[in-house]
């Protein structure tokens, strides 16, 4: 056991505990809030995985961008006393089961697959590599990307927006 | 050399321990001399004395008595309010701004984690500021910290695209995130700084990152959220004692994070502005802080000068006027950079 | 291709496509922009620019004959049994194409500016304007085309572009009536034409002139074939060019603004049809040149007789037409290929002119085109009256005229081909055509510039034409003077024209050329009077014996023509203004030659009787066999059919239905068992969609 | 253990965290909620294309997708806020299974 490794347990368990507490909490909010520690353990994993570039993105984009969307949106549509959730599209049993088999198939597919041997390289810088590659083998997805974000941005907003909307 | 702590004690768990707790040590004397050239600021702003008495010497001493007095409160967490996040609130304001202190370049030797993404980490890590005040206005249960809290949260995402994009537009000059390769960009004598080196494109980019990291720190003209007219004191309304001054404290932590990052990006950071002379990590260290404290200083001076924004006037000025201008902007230095070479 | 050809023939593509492009913005944006006229009128200029600087280029400083841009059109690939399918297209500039560039540029550039005025406050004034432009360029077309494909093409654009004109005031029956009249006749000529080029397509496999050429040259196509293909591809041009039994449409595209009559049937559009013979003259065998001289003969002399008889200004310059393009192809089937398109640029611009002038006229005379109503505008209209004469005493061949020249070379072809071969009837009929021609052209003028004005109300309100108008006539009038095309008043031989328009070397076998040809080949010799070695060592000395004939008869004929000609101006002042004979006396003397002739030798009627009744009379036979014959068979194959239907009705009634309905009964039951599943919740379809997968997942373990 | 941290480990991360998120997607009827299971289900997936960026044979393009993934899951989050938002105010609830104005 070396610090990699310690390091790696407290992550991943702090992920995980706190996507048991996004899924399982009866509090709309600490649910919200459960998932900024879920994601903070992601982006610690990415570091472990020597994914600097991506740890920052996850941080700022899902922190600083999903999450507060998220919250916002927990805030808006939920009165400050009412914030439990109703659950039952399918009832926990049958649920738990359906997650229960899959994550078990999961694992165990993961555990008995033999990966190919590991390469592990020292660490290079990320953000270069990742940028060149945007601008050269994957630019129509680029492009793409940026496309859809406009198109999410117009339609968000005229989605989102009302007096004006309903008036017309 | 860029860590002498971990230079000399390595990189593990003392090394470690010793590099995020040395920030610690800076904050603490500055947010008090601050807190007290603020009293002394603004009194002289408006033509009075301001504290005088408390340790004799002009006053010196008060903002230890008011950190005292905060200290001995008594801790006080409303009925309904939601426990565990009211708790959790002003750590989660604090770590936010303290995060980014591990990639200030205080000096060239010390800088307290050097990694390749320093200045994209710190816009990251301020993120988390907007989670911590959005809990802390929800968990409080009250209208007035709620809607302080969205107001704040939703100033916060809007500036936080101009003060990127400004960012932005210093990265694509260097050609790297990393903070230390920044200020090294900037070495020589003081008309290399990008503010005077890169002239216009950076003097532009530095007036808006400017104006949208008073926003960010939520300091006037820009303190809608904290509006005491509207909305008593915010998000922070219900805390009081221990947890008041761990916002305040991050408040004050959070000024000279926006304004070291300025120094660093345009002033050259720890460069002396004579070029060789008086350059050295020690006076790395003091260079840094000075021209920190100088833009602190400025944000104080604007802050007692000018009048309070309304809403739809700060969302109109992030939105339709630094966004767009910071687009412009980040168009013409991309130009610049490549039509240079 | 050296630079300066690439950049001709670049140049070439630009004139060919400004006119597109003016017809293109004024069709769609006619109304919005101020001034069109002013943009299509320059845009013909700037061609015309354009044009003449090719032409210098071409004629002057390029020795090559003919610059050609082609490339693949088409490529089918091989067929089995067949070498292979492409169509070649492209464009070349030779000399002639280079010439005609300028001339169909010039008139229509000059017309442009002409209508400025003439047509000013039409309804339709831009529409008017586009498809000018449109004409100019599917003319250009004609004249640049190396292929006869895209020549096709452009001939049929040429149609429908006059079609579009002379039918422009279509409120009038008799406008829309003649823009359909010219529109089929000219289509009879031109399914000949289509299949003389498919003729010649189908066994040369190429549309390229260079491709043709070179392949009959080489044996491919020979024989009565070839000169088949020649007579039908002449076809075309009887067709285009108004020449006997079809030039009925020529004289009715009257109808059309007096400016587009100057334009298409005066100056272009019936000429394509004589540089149509032109192009293809390599590959017209002697039978086929002959019946071309004949057909032209026999149109310029009826047309002739018939202009004198009329007396629509307008009408009469028709006829004028017809009869000149007559010549012109008469001049190409004797041989005198150049003297024939010689006399197209010289007549485009004389008859271009004419026509102008009396649109002016008609312009000054309030849209009254009747000479016996005019009289006495020559103290009225001073420049329309001597640009007028000008261009008659160019018609008629009067010496230090442009027409003169040319005139002069056909006539002297065809004397001498008439010496040669003993076909007399031919100068004879030129001759005589030179004597009407003056006789008419003076019988114009007189009626409508001299004597005592007969309308005098409309006489009193005739004044001048604007500039616009006026300056087109000088310009074509001094085009109409012989140092334009050589400095020897007399003789044209050592001109520049003649010098850079020599005729083609046939490529015909020799059996099928004329006689002097086949003699000229035979000894392979170009200049006559050269000597030289034959391959088997014999010496020899050239001949031409049609060159040496032109050489002997060249006085004689023309002071015989000159001598007609001026017989022709006297006869007319004689008859007209001495009044020395009266005229109306003389009509009822000759009453019956003359109402033939005012008649227009009952063409129109004939036609009417013959093609047009036999028409009718056909569709109303199979109108017959069609209520009758095919009505009947459809209607018992109705009742077969409905006995059958009957039948298989009942079937589909009991068994069809019956499946179809249990099929429906069993889907019913299925969805309502499957509704379950469906719950509109996407949450479960996930899960049906993983556990799908899950289940494929161990199933496949297995294997 | 004596194992040490490898692909594996990582790859068992993702699958719980996959599985988790699934399970709030199929038993949360608020409509937020089930975001957050998709966005569990997001990150999941992008551990995986990480860890095989640095495990496996697949050079950074991985994190070039994850990049990919990241910005997909941005727009998709604000597009389905905003059309929560709009529902909430024409029908004042976010429950998916209530939103059922066109089923009769």
């Amino acid at each position: 056991m070396n610090w990699y490794d310690i390091t790696f347990y407290v992550f991943a368990i702090l992920t995980v505990v706190s996507a048991v507490g996004v899924v399982f909490s009866r509090n709309i909010v600490y649910a919200a809030f459960s998932l900024l520690f879920a994601f903070f353990g992601v982006a610690a994993l990415y570091v472990l995985l020597s994914a600097d570039f991506l740890a920052i993105t996850q941080i700022l984009l899902y922190v600083g961008g999903i999450l507060v969307l998220i919250v916002f949106g927990v805030m808006l549509t939920t009165r400050a006393q009412k914030v439990e959730v109703k659950r039952g599209i399918l009832s926990v049993v049958p649920a738990v089961l359906i997650a229960g088999i899959i994550a078990g198939t999961l694992v165990g597919v993961l555990t008995t697959t033999k990966w190919p041997a590991a390469n592990l390289s020292p660490y290079e810088e990320t953000a270069r590599p990742i940028g060149a590659l945007l601008m050269t083998n994957f630019v129509l997805p680029f492009e793409l990307a940026s496309i859809l974000l406009l198109v999410a941005l117009i339609g968000a907003v005229i989605i989102a927006r009302r007096e004006k909307a309903r008036r017309a | 050399m860029h860590n002498f702590i971990t230079y000399y004690i390595g990189t593990g768990f003392w090394g470690s321990l010793v590099s995020s707790i040395l920030p610690l040590v800076y904050i603490m004397p500055y947010a008090l001399v601050t807190m007290w050239l603020e009293l002394k600021i603004s009194a002289h702003m408006q033509d009075r004395l301001g504290p005088m008495r408390t340790g004799r010497w002009h006053g010196w001493a008060q903002p230890l008595a008011d950190v005292t007095k905060l200290l001995q409160k008594e801790d006080i967490i409303p009925a309904a309010a939601d426990k565990v996040l009211y708790l959790l609130a002003p750590a989660l304001v604090f770590i936010g701004s303290y995060a980014a202190y591990a990639a200030i370049p205080f000096s060239p030797a010390y800088i307290g984690a050097d990694i390749n993404l320093g200045i994209f980490y710190i816009v990251a890590v301020s993120a988390i500021v907007v989670l911590g005040i959005l809990m802390a206005g929800w968990s409080s249960n009250n209208k007035w910290s709620l809607l302080g809290a969205m107001r704040t949260a939703a100033q916060l995402v809007s500036y936080e695209i101009p003060s990127s994009l400004a960012i932005l537009a210093v990265v694509m000059v260097v050609g790297s995130f990393n903070l230390n390769d920044v200020c090294s960009a900037q070495s020589g004598w003081f008309w290399n700084w990008f503010v005077f080196g890169k002239f216009p494109f950076l003097f532009i980019t530095f007036i808006i990152y400017f104006i949208a990291s008073l926003a960010e720190t939520n300091r006037a003209p820009f303190d809608i959220p904290e509006a005491e007219s509207e909305l008593v004191a915010g998000y922070h309304t219900e805390y009081s004692g221990m947890r008041f001054a761990f916002f305040y404290l991050a408040e004050y932590a959070n000024m000279f994070v926006v304004a070291a990052v300025a120094a660093v990006l345009f002033f050259g950071g720890w460069n002396s502005p004579f070029g060789a002379y008086l350059s050295g990590p020690v006076w790395g260290a003091f260079w840094l802080i000075s021209k920190g404290m100088v833009l602190v200083f400025i944000q104080i001076w604007l802050r007692w000068t000018l009048p309070r924004f309304r809403v739809d006037q700060l969302m109109y000025l992030s939105w339709k006027i630094l966004t767009p201008f910071a687009l412009l902007n980040i168009f013409a230095v991309g130009l610049w950079v490549v039509l240079r070479g | 291709m050296s630079p300066i050809d690439s950049t001709l023939i670049h140049l070439a593509f630009a004139v060919l496509l400004l006119p597109l492009a003016g017809f293109t913005l004024l069709i769609f944006f006619g109304k919005r922009i101020p001034r069109q006229d002013l943009i299509e009128t320059g845009i013909l200029f700037v061609a015309l620019a354009i044009s003449i600087y090719i032409m210098v280029q071409k004629v002057f400083f390029i020795a090559e004959p003919r610059i050609d841009f082609t490339f693949r059109w088409l490529d089918l690939g091989a067929l089995i049994g067949h070498p292979g399918f492409t169509i070649d297209l492209g464009i070349a500039i030779d000399n002639i194409t280079a010439i005609m560039l300028v001339v169909v540029t010039l008139i229509s550039s000059l017309v442009h500016l002409f209508s400025l005025a003439y047509m000013e406050g039409d309804v339709r004034y831009s529409r008017y304007y586009a498809y000018l432009g449109f004409f100019s360029f599917s003319m250009l077309g004609i004249v640049l085309s190396n292929n006869f494909l895209m020549m096709y093409a452009f001939w049929e654009l040429v149609g429908i572009s006059s079609y579009l004109l002379i039918g422009h005031w279509y409120e009038k029956k008799s406008a829309s009536d003649a823009g359909k009249k010219a529109f089929i006749v000219n289509r009879i000529g031109d399914v000949g034409f289509f299949i003389g080029i498919m003729i010649v397509f189908t066994q040369l496999h190429t549309f390229l002139f260079s491709g043709v050429f070179a392949g009959i040259a080489e044996g491919h196509l020979s024989g009565p074939l070839l000169t088949a293909a020649g007579i039908l591809i002449f076809c075309g041009a009887v067709g285009k060019s108004a020449q006997f039994p079809l030039h009925v449409w020529l004289p009715d595209a009257m109808e059309g603004p007096t400016p587009v009559s100057a334009l298409i049937h005066a100056a272009t559009m019936v000429a394509a049809g004589v540089y149509l013979i032109a192009r293809v003259f390599p590959m017209l065998t002697a039978d086929a040149l002959t019946v071309i001289a004949y057909i032209g003969a026999i149109t310029a002399f009826i047309s002739a007789t018939i202009a004198i008889a009329q007396n629509d200004i307008k009408k009469v310059l028709a006829y004028s037409t017809v009869s000149q393009l007559g010549y012109m192809v008469m001049a190409l089937g004797v041989d005198a290929y150049s003297a024939g398109f010689f006399h197209l640029v010289t007549h485009a611009a004389f008859k271009a002119g004419l026509f102008l002038g009396s649109g002016s006229v008609i312009y000054a005379m309030h849209h009254e085109q009747d000479m016996r109503q005019m009289g006495g505008l020559r103290k009225k209209m001073p420049i329309t009256y001597w640009t007028f004469v000008v261009f008659s005493l160019s018609i008629s061949g009067i010496p230090l005229t442009s027409g003169f020249l040319s005139k002069d070379s056909i006539l002297g072809g065809s004397l001498a081909y008439g010496m040669l071969t003993g076909n007399y009837l031919i100068p004879i009929i030129g001759y005589s055509v030179v004597f009407l021609t003056a006789m008419y052209m003076f019988r114009l003028i007189i009626m409508t510039f001299h004597g005592e004005p007969r309308d005098v109300h409309k006489y009193e309100h005739a004044k001048e034409s604007p500039k616009v108008m006026t300056i087109p006539l000088i310009v074509l009038a001094s085009l109409s003077i012989f140092v334009f095309y050589s400095f020897n008043p007399l003789n044209p031989e050592k001109g520049w024209f003649l010098e850079s328009v020599t005729k083609p070397e046939s490529v015909v076998p020799g059996y099928q050329k004329y006689s002097w040809d086949f003699l000229q080949v035979k000894l392979v010799e170009k200049h006559p009077g050269e000597t030289g070695v034959t391959n088997s060592g014999e010496t020899f000395v050239t001949t031409n014996a049609y060159q040496m004939e032109l050489e002997r008869i060249h006085y004689t004929g023309l002071f015989l023509s000159l001598a007609l000609a001026l017989l022709g101006i006297f006869t007319a002042f004689l008859i007209y203004d001495w009044k020395k004979i009266d005229a109306e006396k003389l009509k009822q003397r000759v009453k019956p030659i003359h109402t033939f002739l005012y008649n227009k030798w009952y063409f129109d009627e004939l036609y009417g009787a013959t093609a047009v009744a036999g028409t009718l009379l056909l569709s109303k036979s199979f109108a017959w066999f069609d209520a009758h014959v095919i009505d009947g068979i459809v209607n018992g194959a109705a009742t077969l059919i409905r006995l059958w239907s009957r039948l298989s009705g009942s079937f589909d009634h009991y068994v069809v239905d019956g499946l179809v309905n249990f099929s429906a009964w069993f889907t019913g039951l299925l969805g309502r068992g499957l509704r379950k599943v469906q719950t509109g919740r996407v949450q479960t379809y996930i899960v049906f969609a993983l556990l799908g997968v899950i289940v494929i997942f161990y199933v496949f373990k297995q294997f | 253990m004596a194992v040490h941290i490898g692909l594996t480990q990582f790859l068992v991360v993702s699958a719980i965290l996959f599985s988790l998120g699934l399970y709030g997607v199929i038993t949360r009827k608020n409509a937020i909620m089930v975001l957050m299971g998709i966005e569990l289900i997001l990150n999941a997936a992008n551990i995986n294309f990480v860890a095989f960026t640095r495990y496996g044979a697949m050079n950074i393009s991985g994190q070039v997708v994850a990049v990919f993934v990241i910005i997909l899951a941005a727009a998709e989050a604000a597009v389905l806020l905003a059309i929560v938002l709009n529902i909430f105010q024409q029908l004042n609830t976010v429950n998916v299974d209530e939103v059922d104005n066109l089923k009769n």
